[in-house]
């Protein structure tokens, strides 16, 4: 019980709470199954690609091209299932997988073999990805994805698919993160690298791994979008890298490396879908909505450093009697 | 060399469906009339960098810019630039605030006339009562805002019983637009109808109130292109679209700048290949009508 | 004499001048009008909004900061004199007002950074969605017009033939190398870069000289704002906000580690002045402007990869010799 | 001592830019052997123990061979595969991990992380030690000492042949060390070598069987311990011997400077009193751990206290930050040069001119040069700062010469008070003389020093007074020359009554 009390996702778990409550009190509709439903379902791609970007903040790293990744990604898969006879659910998924891997690696490979920091590097391949799937498409859209590829993603017995696949992605990764050695390896590199070192962690491997696992959850976001949306837009979804970043921090994830879990992040997303979502349903007048949200963000953000800040001062750091 | 002419046609922001119509009948026209034209604009829906694009074809040395500006001031002293390098200047899409900046204007209908439209066809869809609401792209985005300005003020005078309960920017990405209305239909259990005003938003509107199960219960109309349109009339969950037809109006403003670049002149129900009759009011070059595509004849258009 | 310049330039300094002339070779060969006074001057009025905010982001970024808020300062500024300016406010107290708001910016910024503790991407992150909310709200969305025509001077007037802009780039550019390299808040802003710990303890308060950087920063941003004010005669709320990753490229391009300590304003200027051409050369020969966003982030990534590669080369060399 | 050769190195070099740090350098370790490794600092120790646990990858034409087979190490993973195990000379620990982790990681090498055997490896590890730890408990919790027998119950728990250690001892107080000793010798009885490196003498002539020496990178010689006495091997190390002279004999104490009446802050010190005189130096000491940081700490306003109160010259300030501590002429010294000290990517002269930049401007309020290197210079020659070279940067120096920089530093602001936490943590004993030799002038100028040092030796050569604290308290305080000093020992093993 204190355990679950001094951790860190229980704060931001009941200002969730608490919003989710003020929200329903001004309007009834916001508990209702189908609210719930979109917003969980409309966050999917995004919380699939704030679960990668958790990973390589946790090595103290950081992914700027995740939304660029994740429509190259959504553009040749809407390109392929429109055009080519091969696609089906193995394939697609399939291509998702590699294109993913393929985007992640190349950051990966980037940033560990020449240590260069990892925002440039993800800056400059966030402007390569989405210029190339822009100059190749002209920037219009892929219209009318087939029936079978959008059912991937719908409602099956009130049972919102995506949802299921977002829980089955978290789950396996908040397993890889607890359970496997390149997972510990992670949190290793973000707390201290050196030591890291010295404990025999490859950081190159890892962090290249960290990478490419990052990619193929936005190669996956990627396949998800395009299926929940029956058309893919390649220039959508701008800025998104920073909402993704948003969210793990928000649930908890530290910036600067070494700690952070899969739930926190998922309160994270959760926490920022119901404020988008909130902002409507509680009728804020459009003008004033990105103040709200804005100042939301720097509410929890800062009332969580002040807490963290004065727990530091008040430790015992040394042993009195 | 003479009749060599290079012609910017510059947009509001490329890479959107509407403007790549454009952007195709406009490289049609250069081709059937024999000139070069550079099709060219912003990334982003960014009004400096669009007149950064105009200073870099002043000093490309272009016969004539004919462009569809972003923000109908904030272009202002750039072309002014270009008068003064003695460039032709045309206007499409949309306009100049001052109109002695530009020759003419190719006009397909003033923010006024299609937004006055689409208030119309959209009450008529909404029986001219009940809530409805607006998604527009960006809140800085004039063209969108005041096609809805004037929609929003057409319905409040002739249809009182309408009430706007929300105005809501989707950012031009269609998943956020998506987004927005099942929110909105949360919010307003009864929402009566949605109207999208810049083109991402109708489709994604659309589905949301397919998804829901509310087709035909949720009115959805607004700016969009018959081709991404097609699917969601065809399914009831769009009732209808208007729009011109953004592809002639391309190619009618290559067409125009062509015939200014001459020294000729557009005249009253002059009949433009491919694109029509036209008429000419003052400064204006009018391309007629506004489509309005329903599902009836959606596969009459091609674009 | 190339020996001299061998040791006199960092690595970093001699890539960045190969890769500038390169472009501006291209540039040179690709289009004859590329040369003229007229699309030299032009291009400096394009970059100088960017440049000035390039260089306020470039002391943040030593300090071992980033201030993501920088492009809707911008936004906010430029909003703020708007409005001032079509309720008839004078042009000095126009200005007053919008430094001022650019100051609170940067004070918030700085409180939140130095006083709470809050790291730098996420104070900023917040600050950026929180000064955009408050621009839209302000300017209702709407983009404001109606400038007077006495306030164009500042981004549209040229000063024998200088557009006035450039001057002021080149103005803020050599306040800021001054600042850098010979006055004391210089030093102290590269050694909390170094290690902001041994900094305190050595006397520098550090809590101002980063509330001193971000404040800066806001001030630079609230410049550009109101330069771009004057020379597309509107205020919108969105200004700036576009500017943002090209500007932290074009520091890092410049030879400005993102993790602080080192770097300096001519390798921002330069940084810039690359991406611009890249954008002027595209649009002079009339490639697609996707082609450009390709070529900007390619350039970026060729340019930090060839000089590690470069860095990396050297150092098994020398290992060798001695 | 005859084992069986487990490690032997030859031609060992490393070359960084610009220095080689190794030159053709050897050393044999046999089987169940303590090897010290000793040198002036900057000889290469450390560089020498990176190559052997796989760290740094030497030049070319560098042997090591492991049971007489030639192997090359090309990263951590591989030398821990081979039996070697380091604590290195920082503490490489994570913080935001258990300590339970901390002592796992690294061996799983399947890909599973399976959590009872790492809580049951921790626990086992612990105990080994003797003595009692939540495993579960997050490292960044605990303090320093803890953390410090954290590493090494991590060390110890690999099923190591050779255990390295760089400065085990340099955060360690004597218990701690003593306990060190004896898992030491089990060690030794279970045949595993031990490389062992650290700058205090006594313990050299304590544990090692053998010393092997190094000088500026190169090899100086191998001799059994037994051969040798403290002055040869100084000899060795430095080129020429050193006398570690008492230097408590002359007090130059004169009024009274500061009182500091009953400070306390929660978790960190209690009732604190005491009393410093100009000319005085006064020694805090204690075992790690015992809050005497902190309590030094809250008088440069980096730790200001709950209650209390503090006079300078009889009146009463309060320092709430460092800016009110330097107003009131009192400088601090950390014990961490790297994290705290120094700023290690600037020059010598930026470092040492950083506090007091202000004062040195010219008419225009622009940075002066000359004065700058005029100041410097002054202070190079004042503390025989080596090379003399005021453009090379902080982190190029040796470790000695920058524990100098960063009193350089400081006494250029003149101070009244000099507050220096363990001034010659890690700093070899030809430095370290000059350092003590250092200090003591200072105090006859008529500086008041307050020193924080868990060092027996040099509290008692080198202060005035000794503050014994012990849990964040006082619980002895005595003359240094008249004083028992096992009664100190005692005092801070056991506490006061
Ligand atoms: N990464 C590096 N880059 C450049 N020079 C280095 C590097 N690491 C060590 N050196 C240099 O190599 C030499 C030997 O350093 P090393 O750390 O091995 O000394 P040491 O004997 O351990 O000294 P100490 O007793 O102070 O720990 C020093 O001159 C040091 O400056
Ligand atoms: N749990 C902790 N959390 C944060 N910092 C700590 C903790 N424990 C110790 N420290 C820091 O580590 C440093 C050394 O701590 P230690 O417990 O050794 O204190 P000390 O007895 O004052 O130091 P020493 O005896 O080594 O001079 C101090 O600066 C202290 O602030
Ligand atoms: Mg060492
Ligand atoms: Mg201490």
């Amino acid at each position: 019980m204190k355990k679950i009390l001094e951790r860190r996702e229980t704060g931001v778990f009941l200002i969730l709470a608490i919003l989710c409550f003020m929200l329903s009190i001004i309007s009834p509709a916001f508990l209702s199954y189908t609210n719930i439903k979109n917003v969980l379902v409309n966050n999917v791609p995004l919380g699939i690609m704030a679960g990668g970007m958790t990973f390589v903040l946790i090595t103290a790293g950081i992914d700027t091209s995740v939304a660029s990744q994740m429509m190259f990604s959504a553009t040749w898969i809407s390109i392929f299932v429109t055009k080519s006879p091969l696609a089906n659910p193995v394939t697609v998924l399939l291509l998702a997988a590699v294109i993913g891997l393929c985007t992640g690696a190349v950051n990966g490979f980037l940033i560990s073999k020449f240590s260069i920091a990892p925002i440039i590097v993800t800056l400059g391949t966030a402007s390569i990805y989405r210029g190339i799937i822009l100059v190749y498409t002209n920037g219009t859209w892929i219209m009318n994805l087939p029936d079978w590829f959008t059912n991937l993603c719908r409602t099956w017995n009130m049972i919102p698919l995506p949802v299921v696949y977002t829980i089955l992605i978290f789950v396996i990764s908040a397993y890889i993160l607890k359970r496997t050695y390149f997972g510990r390896s992670v949190y290793a590199i973000g707390g201290n690298r050196n030591a890291a070192k010295y404990a025999g962690v490859n950081i190159g491997k890892t962090i290249f791994l960290t990478y490419t696992y990052c990619g193929l959850m936005c190669g996956i976001a990627g396949l998800v979008i395009d299926s929940i949306l029956g058309n893919c837009q390649p220039s959508g979804s701008t800025g998104w890298e920073m909402n993704a970043i948003a969210a793990a921090v928000i649930g908890g994830t530290n910036i600067l490396g070494g700690s952070g879990t899969m739930a926190g992040t998922a309160i994270g997303v959760v926490m920022m879908g119901v404020i988008e979502n909130g902002l409507v349903v509680a009728h804020i007048p459009t003008y004033y909505q990105k103040l709200v949200y804005g100042l939301i963000i720097l509410v929890t953000v800062t009332f969580d450093v002040i807490r963290k800040n004065f727990a530091d001062s008040r430790k015992q750091t040394i042993e009195m009697d | 060399a003479g009749d060599d002419y290079t012609i910017a046609l510059i947009s509001q922001q490329i890479g959107i469906p509407y403007f790549e119509t454009s952007n195709v009948w406009g490289m049609e026209a250069g081709e059937d009339l024999g000139c070069e034209v550079i099709y060219t604009g912003p990334t982003a829906s960014d009004a400096a960098s669009q007149a950064n694009i105009v200073q870099d074809m002043i000093t490309k040395g272009v016969d004539c810019i004919a462009i569809s500006p972003l923000d109908a001031s904030a272009i202002e002293p750039a072309l002014k630039q270009a008068q003064e390098a003695g460039i032709l200047v045309i206007t499409w899409d949309s306009d100049v605030t001052d109109t002695s900046l530009r020759s003419v204007y190719v006009n397909a209908a003033s923010y006024q006339t299609l937004g006055e439209h689409l208030g119309e066809r959209f009450a008529e869809y909404m029986g001219g009562e009940g809530q409805y609401a607006i998604i527009t792209s960006v809140l800085t985005s004039q063209a969108n805002s005041e096609w809805a300005r004037y929609a929003t003020e057409y319905m409040e005078a002739n249809f009182p019983d309408m009430e706007r309960v929300a105005y809501e920017p989707c950012d031009d990405d269609q998943s956020k637009a998506y987004s927005i209305t099942q929110n909105l239909m949360i919010a307003y259990p009864d929402l009566k109808g949605v109207l999208g005003v810049t083109t991402p938003a109708p489709p994604a509107a659309a589905q949301a109130v397919a998804e829901a199960g509310r087709n035909g219960e949720v009115v959805v109309t607004g700016v969009v292109e018959a081709s991404v349109a097609k699917s969601y009339l065809e399914d009831g969950s769009m009732q209808e679209a208007n729009i011109w037809h953004p592809g002639k109006l391309g190619y009618l403003a290559v067409y125009t700048a062509k015939t200014l670049l001459e020294g000729n002149e557009m005249t009253d129900d002059m009949e433009v290949p491919k694109v029509g009759t036209i008429d000419v009011e003052g400064d204006q070059v009018i391309m007629t009508e506004i489509l309005d595509i329903t599902a009836q004849n959606v596969n009459e258009f091609d674009f | 004499m190339i020996e001299k310049l061998k040791t006199k330039l960092t690595l970093n300094e001699i890539v960045l001048s190969g890769a500038f002339l390169f472009i501006f070779l291209i540039g040179i060969f690709s289009n004859e009008n590329f040369l003229s006074i007229r699309n030299i001057l032009s291009l400096f009025q394009q970059m100088s909004e960017m440049g000035i905010m390039a260089m306020g982001l470039t002391l943040v970024i030593i300090t071992g900061g980033m201030d993501l808020s920088s492009g809707t300062t911008m936004g906010l500024c430029a909003v703020v004199s708007g409005l001032c300016l079509t309720h008839g406010i004078g042009l000095a107290l126009t200005f007053a007002i919008s430094l001022s708001v650019a100051v609170l910016c940067g004070i918030l910024n700085g409180v939140l950074i130095a006083v709470v503790k809050i790291p730098p991407m996420i104070a900023t992150l917040g600050t950026q969605m929180f000064f955009n909310g408050i621009a839209l709200a302000l300017s209702q969305g709407n983009s404001i017009s109606g400038i007077p025509e006495k306030f164009y001077f500042l981004g549209q007037a040229k000063v024998a033939g200088v557009p006035l802009q450039m001057i002021l780039l080149f103005a803020f550019a050599a306040i800021l190398f001054i600042i850098l390299k010979k006055k004391v808040i210089g030093q102290q802003i590269y050694s909390i870069g170094n290690n902001s710990k041994a900094s305190l303890y050595s006397g520098i308060r550090t809590t101002r000289v980063i509330l001193f950087v971000y404040i800066v920063c806001s001030v630079l941003c609230c410049f550009a704002g109101n330069i771009q004010v004057s020379r597309v005669a509107t205020a919108r709320a969105d200004m700036g906000t576009s500017f943002l990753m090209i500007c932290i490229s074009a520091v890092v391009l410049g030879g400005t580690s993102i993790d602080g300590g080192n770097g300096g304003i001519t390798g921002t200027v330069v940084g810039i002045l690359i991406f611009a051409m890249i954008g002027n050369i595209m649009n002079l020969v009339g490639i697609s402007p996707f082609w450009q966003q390709l070529a900007t982030g390619s350039i970026l990534v060729l340019v930090v990869v060839f000089n590690k590669t470069i860095e990396m080369q050297k150092y098994k060399i020398k290992s060798r010799k001695v | 001592m005859s084992g069986k050769s487990f490690l032997k190195m030859e031609n060992v070099s490393m070359t960084f830019p610009g220095i080689k740090a190794l030159d053709d350098v050897r050393l044999e370790i046999f089987e169940g052997e303590v090897h010290a490794l000793m040198g002036e600092n900057g000889a290469g120790k450390s560089t020498l123990i990176k190559i052997i646990s796989g760290v740094q990858q030497p030049d070319e034409g560098s042997k090591i061979f492991l049971d007489n087979v030639e192997v090359r190490f090309s990263n951590v993973g591989d030398s821990i595969k081979h039996g070697i195990n380091a604590i290195q000379q920082d503490l490489s620990l994570f913080p935001n991990m258990s300590v339970a982790e901390n002592i796992y990681l690294g061996r799983s090498k399947n890909g599973r992380v399976d959590w009872k055997e790492c809580t049951r490896i921790a626990e086992e590890a612990i105990a080994v030690l003797g003595i009692s730890m939540n495993v579960q408990e997050q490292l960044g919790n605990l303090s320093m000492a803890k953390q410090q027998m954290v590493a090494i119950a991590r060390a110890i728990s690999f099923e190591s042949r050779l255990l390295i250690m760089d400065e085990p001892t340099a955060t360690l107080s004597f218990s701690e060390v003593k306990m060190l000793y004896s898992i030491i010798e089990k060690l030794k009885k279970q045949n595993i070598a031990i490389l062992f490196i650290s700058h205090k003498l006594n313990e050299v002539f304590k544990v090692s069987d053998r010393v092997t020496v190094l000088k500026d990178g190169k090899y100086v010689g191998c001799r059994n311990i037994a051969e040798l006495d403290e002055n040869k091997l100084v000899q060795m190390m430095v080129g020429r011997s050193v006398a570690y002279a008492s230097l408590n004999q002359v007090s130059y104490a004169g009024e009274k400077i500061l009182e500091v009446n009953d400070i306390s802050k929660k978790g960190n010190y209690k009732s604190i009193s005491f009393d410093l005189h100009k000319g005085e130096i006064l020694a805090f000491t204690g075992l790690v751990g015992a809050g005497r940081s902190e309590t030094v700490k809250a008088l440069f306003g980096l730790n200001p206290p709950d209650s209390g109160e503090i006079y300078l010259k009889g009146k009463k300030i309060e320092i709430k930050n460092v800016s009110q501590a330097i107003k009131n002429k009192i400088a601090f010294i950390p014990e961490n040069r790297h994290e705290e000290g120094l700023v290690l990517a600037m020059t010598m002269k930026d470092n040492i001119t950083l506090p007091i930049l202000k004062r040195l401007m010219t008419s225009l309020q622009f940075i002066n040069r000359r004065s700058v290197n005029e100041e410097t210079e002054n202070y190079v020659k004042k503390l025989n700062i080596k090379p003399p070279q005021i453009n090379k940067l902080a982190g190029n120096f040796s470790g000695g010469n920058q524990q100098k920089i960063a009193v350089a530093k400081w006494l250029i602001t003149d101070p009244e008070i000099l507050i220096i936490d363990e001034p010659t943590h890690g700093v070899d004993i030809a430095s370290k003389t000059e350092i003590h030799r250092l200090l003591k002038d200072l105090a006859k100028e008529g500086m008041a020093i307050i020193m924080v040092s868990s060092e027996w030796q040099e509290v008692f050569a080198l202060s005035d007074r000794v503050i014994v604290m012990r849990h964040g308290r006082i619980v002895h305080e005595d003359n240094t020359a008249t004083g028992d000093q096992n009664l100190m020992m005692e005092k801070a093993i056991l506490g006061g009554k």
